[in-house]
């Protein structure tokens, strides 16, 4: 009978000490609250296909580290032991040392959890630019390289990040904070996720969901906004054919660009050098293996990892503040004007140029390629049906890629020190 | 020990058996929903093999190969079904993939380095 | 001629430093025995095709470590070297510090073995719950969907592991040790290797050696206690056709899982976790990319080295010993008592049901899949040949994998602090 | 703070300028070499594909196979499917792939060794 | 200095001369065992080889297309391989793989996922 | 006006701290010759094609590291901020000291570059022994074994490096790195990078530039020695077909190899052994899955890592010194030397075994797998077209794999202490 007690005390012992208790004490109804949105977001990755390559598992990780003493984000630790506490492999294996309170201890150490140790490649920097890598193996410049004058909208649609720059600034966020969520309107992940992870590495989850979710609505948000700064007249225009691009000068892009872009702004080399080292070594055509290589198996592992453990940031204490909402707010307006701007200088370039330049294909600098370029494609052929304006929208597209990594290199060299 | 040992039984019972229940709960409004679904579904269903078999009347038992990738014509998918089913007359076995030559980055044209953007787009 | 003799002695020098010497000097003999323990495990991997994608790495990092001097598992030291001993670059590189003797050093350091490195993500618990992504993005929950009672049969076959941790206790071992030796029930590899690597790392070589071995012994193992277990009547049983589990189900199942099981349990939630991450990816079809990545080239990676670096964890002295031929016993008592737990479970449902539930799929509840449900359709046709209980028995067995993984959980709960 | 601002757009436009510059700079060149080297080639662009259609036509209907791997001539393709269909016979099997051989270790010859070595030859 | 160089090139020469030794040795074992099978193992391999060029006398050459994955019954192969070497044309290319078709995740039955956990079950 | 002022005092800033600056500053002109070569590296990898694979990846990490300031290689520092200037966060996460001149300060944590990281797989000596994984899991020993008098020229073509180890000690080389720069003559690109990580580190770059540079000209260099060496008649011979050999064989074969390589040459374990497990994997036929793994996935991201990090050790300051021209010219004699004793080893066996061994397939020996084997054939076929020596070359070319890891556990065990 006492048995049958004990066993019991023991169940309940256990019991109580699970998460689910956690929920209901303290401040656990923020993680109930957290383990709903994360959720949602699954749904949004899944039900509504929102970038689900990042958002899925970036909500997961949510999910996990918002489930209380899941403990799967925990720092490694080490704990003293008194001698007389500690089992014989303990002190064979740490050591004893005296403290200063004149008592004998062992220094146990206790292993993080599994997210923290994968999160090190993003609190170090080391995925976003390896993401970049298999990034430069996909991407074909040559359209931006048949149409150089496509990067002023690549760097007219940054124009946003600083404006929301300084938006932040004006709400009261410190600067690192600020120049973290500006960066959103770079619309492209990796470079928000390595711009933050040394800036403001507390606000990574709010800042990524907001990134990826907004890239995700580029076919929503932007149409109204090009719509409304254009005439019919500027949008139904018929670019002329790019010319073709020869092997040599894809050959001799990616070196020049990174010669140019790490002298002038050395902070932007880790992005810039991996998006053209992976470039490079898929133009140079002799290093198929490894082109590959970047493009699948290293992106795709990088890929699980970098999101499953950006979302595992997103604890209900950074994320369940008025801040977050502040970011949502802010990275939609960078976005918006990120996309105003870029059509604002393709209608310059539609009067310098005479009318031959479509307007409509500057929305497609704020990267979130190929979307934004598609995009211009598909707003272009309301007006007229017959416009194929997808290959012009390409350089720009990648030209923004570019421009945001210079962008995140101005705000590191500006406020990182 | 035999503390150790019980109780950890009964956890493990109770977690498990508090999964039968949420998934039986669960199962059974689904089975209520997608009942209702399944039946219109089936319909359309029957309504799409009819389609096939015509199509595929050309050669016997060609609805029955199952064809992955959309990126490929139908009708070629067709041809070489056919092909394969009129000989494997009621084998298990079919055409996994046909698919398009997959260019080298140099010739790739706009629309298909889409095609390559779309799979690497969240990035 | 002084020149050849000091060239001999130079020769002999080296090869009296070699690992020859040492098989042949003071334990070395228990080393030599671990090579030939090594050789037949490879033998078995190979030639009998034990479980070979992790016997094989197991038994060559096996091979390895105790091959004497190849300092494979070394792990990194510092070395005080006097400071007129030490070379320029040494004293540049790693800079002096007077010691309490009144000596300058230079505390020069040396990089450890290649398998220590490798063996991290061991210690730290990093593969493990990477194999269970790729197991969860291979696996199929469809037939546990359709009948949750199966559940029940999973639970039941962990009944093993608990009785198998008693009696280790009464063997003697202290309650960590018990608790790993007893985790070989649940007939799991990662997860036996996840609980002793956080419970009794000294011990992972025989555990995991002596888990792959039931594994694979699984249809030798299994039948005769199910035959035992079973009447005719029992084992000719026809189940019912499953029904059809829409995709809905299928993608939910992993969210509500993780939420249950974590909460109540949060030291399953590294386990548990990741698996249902990996079949949220697999279910939910848009992420192919990285669902494919989980299975394939994380997966493989992962195993080279988890297999290799937990054989290399076998040194002589702590496998060579009288505790692991108990724990090949006790292993082997842990899997027969998980295997007739199950089928006496399944009894019992086949009495509740009115001899609707065929036995036989109870014996499928230990893991090992698919192994363990093949078994089941096996013994079942011996006795009417035209039954297939493979479906209904892959319920019990996918829940077995859950279950495990929960029973892990317990005992870390219990015995991890 | 419009410091910044202003500053870090002047930054990202003056080194995105730079870009055009040389890219016009150079693709100028570029253009002028290409040009001369285009005319040339397009002849023989023009000879082949006439070969490709007279080949063709031997085999009505081939044309519209299609092929993965570029490197396999469509008329093979449409020629395996065939045998395939014609022996299988009840068979299982099925043409998954048809790309260049690359022999399985056991059985390869000192020049299919060559063939893996070649990619492997750096390392 | 020039004892380390002597000594080093004799080691090297030590120990590969006695991995020399040791294969021979066991080179020498496993020729006389393999001797005695491998004499009825040639029997079996001149019949099937034999067979093998009946059947693709009709397509010349074809016995020279290289092949692998056993799973496939030869005949099969042989008729690939011949109709790829009758239009091949002195061409470089062959049959790379015949495989079953792998049917995607959705449409699985049991058996088939047995395939899958197949490659699986150790971990 | 003044904000006008302001702003451009800002951009100027900017780019007054940008590396472009420090091309004319200081020793920044090296920098700039550095970039210069690392151009024409690439070009020799892309359009001259030599070993792009490896050579594609070190020109580009030597490009990066010498861009002034681009930070890509920096190692990890902490910083003494004081209490005052220090941020809440940084007060926070990194606590205060109070240090012996009385003040409180703030260590704050700035993390090391991107490629700092990835490096520490070559520093920690991981990378090259899982290019042996994958290299192992690639080559095919059967012609060796057939035939293994070829360890005779295996061994014979590693002679070379221990006369140019001689010949850097006379130049003035310490021991360790006259041991590095020897091993270029083992033709061996992972064996190479592996022994100067543990000897020398600091000369990985020019002696991996020298080592791949050699092994892609194998084609021009041997031949002339080849020629030079042998009789018309000799060159002529016509060697018998090699036997066939069981499977039996070839799973034994590295087993027996690691046994003893590693018992009688502890150093060479970690080379040695991973070669053998990945031939193991493949040809015990019985794990396709990690085989493959090994040969791609794996293989493919370690050779990215590897390749950039190496080139980014070229620093300015270790690279353009007159030491580096000599070490091309040691590499280049090493190498020369190894061919020659190759071939001198072959016209020994041409002798003693009565003019059944053709020496050309002495110079097969150096390793650089095929390539040299290829070369044997080509020679070969000048004087008879019709002779196939390939097969025959292919076992002294991979007996020349497990020589060069040989002697370089030799000089580990000799110099690494
Ligand atoms: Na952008
Ligand atoms: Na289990
Ligand atoms: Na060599």
């Amino acid at each position: 009978m006492e048995i049958l007690n004990s066993i019991w005390a023991s169940v309940l012992s256990i019991l109580s000490e699970s998460g689910l208790l956690g929920l209901f004490e303290g401040d656990g109804w923020k993680n109930a609250i957290m383990i709903g949105i994360a959720c949602f977001l699954l749904y949004l990755a899944i039900g509504r296909q929102f970038e689900p390559l990042l958002l899925l598992p970036i909500a997961f990780g949510m999910l996990l580290v918002n489930l209380p003493l899941s403990g799967v984000m925990d720092v490694p630790t080490t704990e003293l032991v008194p001698l007389a506490k500690a089992s014989a492999t303990e002190i064979a294996k740490y050591g004893q040392i005296v403290m200063p309170d004149g008592q004998t201890y062992v220094e146990v150490a206790h292993s993080g959890g599994l997210l923290y140790y994968l999160y090190l490649g993003v609190k170090l920097g080391i995925y976003p630019p390896l993401i970049f890598l298999g990034i430069g193996a996909m991407s074909d410049f040559g359209p931006l390289i048949a149409n150089p004058k496509s990067f002023i909208l690549g760097a007219a649609a940054q124009i946003g990040i600083f404006f929301t720059f300084c938006g932040a600034i004006l709400l009261g966020f410190p600067a690192k904070v600020a120049g973290s969520i500006a960066i959103i309107g770079g619309a492209d992940g990796p470079t928000a996720i390595y711009v933050t992870s040394k800036l403001a590495a507390d606000y990574l989850g709010p800042i990524a969901v907001a990134a990826y979710s907004y890239m995700a609505l580029v076919p929503i948000i932007q149409p109204p906004i090009m719509r409304l700064l254009t005439t019919k007249k500027e949008r139904s225009v018929v670019m002329t054919q790019l010319r073709t691009v020869s092997k040599t000068e894809k050959i001799m892009f990616p070196i020049i660009v990174t010669i140019v872009v790490a002298l002038l702004l050395p902070s932007a080399a880790p992005l810039v050098g991996m998006l053209m080292l992976g470039n490079l070594m898929r133009e140079s055509g002799v290093v198929k293996r490894i082109s590959d290589a970047a493009q699948n198996e290293l992106m795709n592992i990088v890929t699980i990892f970098l999101g499953t453990t950006v979302g595992a940031t997103a604890r209900a204490e950074v994320f369940l503040t008025a801040e977050t909402l502040m970011i949502v707010g802010l990275g939609l307006a960078a976005f918006c004007l990120g996309t105003a701007f870029g059509v604002i200088f393709g209608k310059l370039m539609y009067i310098f140029t005479g009318g031959k330049v479509n307007p409509l294909i500057g929305s497609a600098g704020v990267s979130a390629v190929p979307m934004a370029a598609r995009v211009s494609q598909k707003v272009g052929q309301e007006t007229n049906p017959s416009n194929y304006l997808l290959m012009h929208a390409l350089g720009p597209n990648v030209a923004g890629v570019i421009g945001s990594a210079v962008a995140a290199g101005v705000l590191l060299a500006v406020l990182g020190k | 020990m035999a503390v150790i040992t019980c109780s950890g039984i009964l956890i493990v019972f109770l977690i498990l058996l508090l999964l039968i229940f949420i998934f039986y709960a669960y199962g059974g409004i689904f089975r209520a929903v997608t009942n209702s679904k399944a039946s219109k579904n089936k319909k359309t269903d029957s309504e799409k093999s009819a389609a096939q078999q015509q199509r595929a009347a050309a050669a016997p038992s060609a609805s029955s190969v199952p064809v992955d990738d959309g990126a490929i014509p139908d009708e070629i998918i067709a041809v070489i079904a056919a092909a394969v089913a009129a000989l494997e007359d009621g084998g298990k076995y079919s055409v996994k993939k046909v698919t398009r030559a997959q260019r080298q980055s140099g010739s790739r044209s706009a629309w298909a380095a889409m095609g390559v953007y779309e799979n690497t787009r969240p990035f």
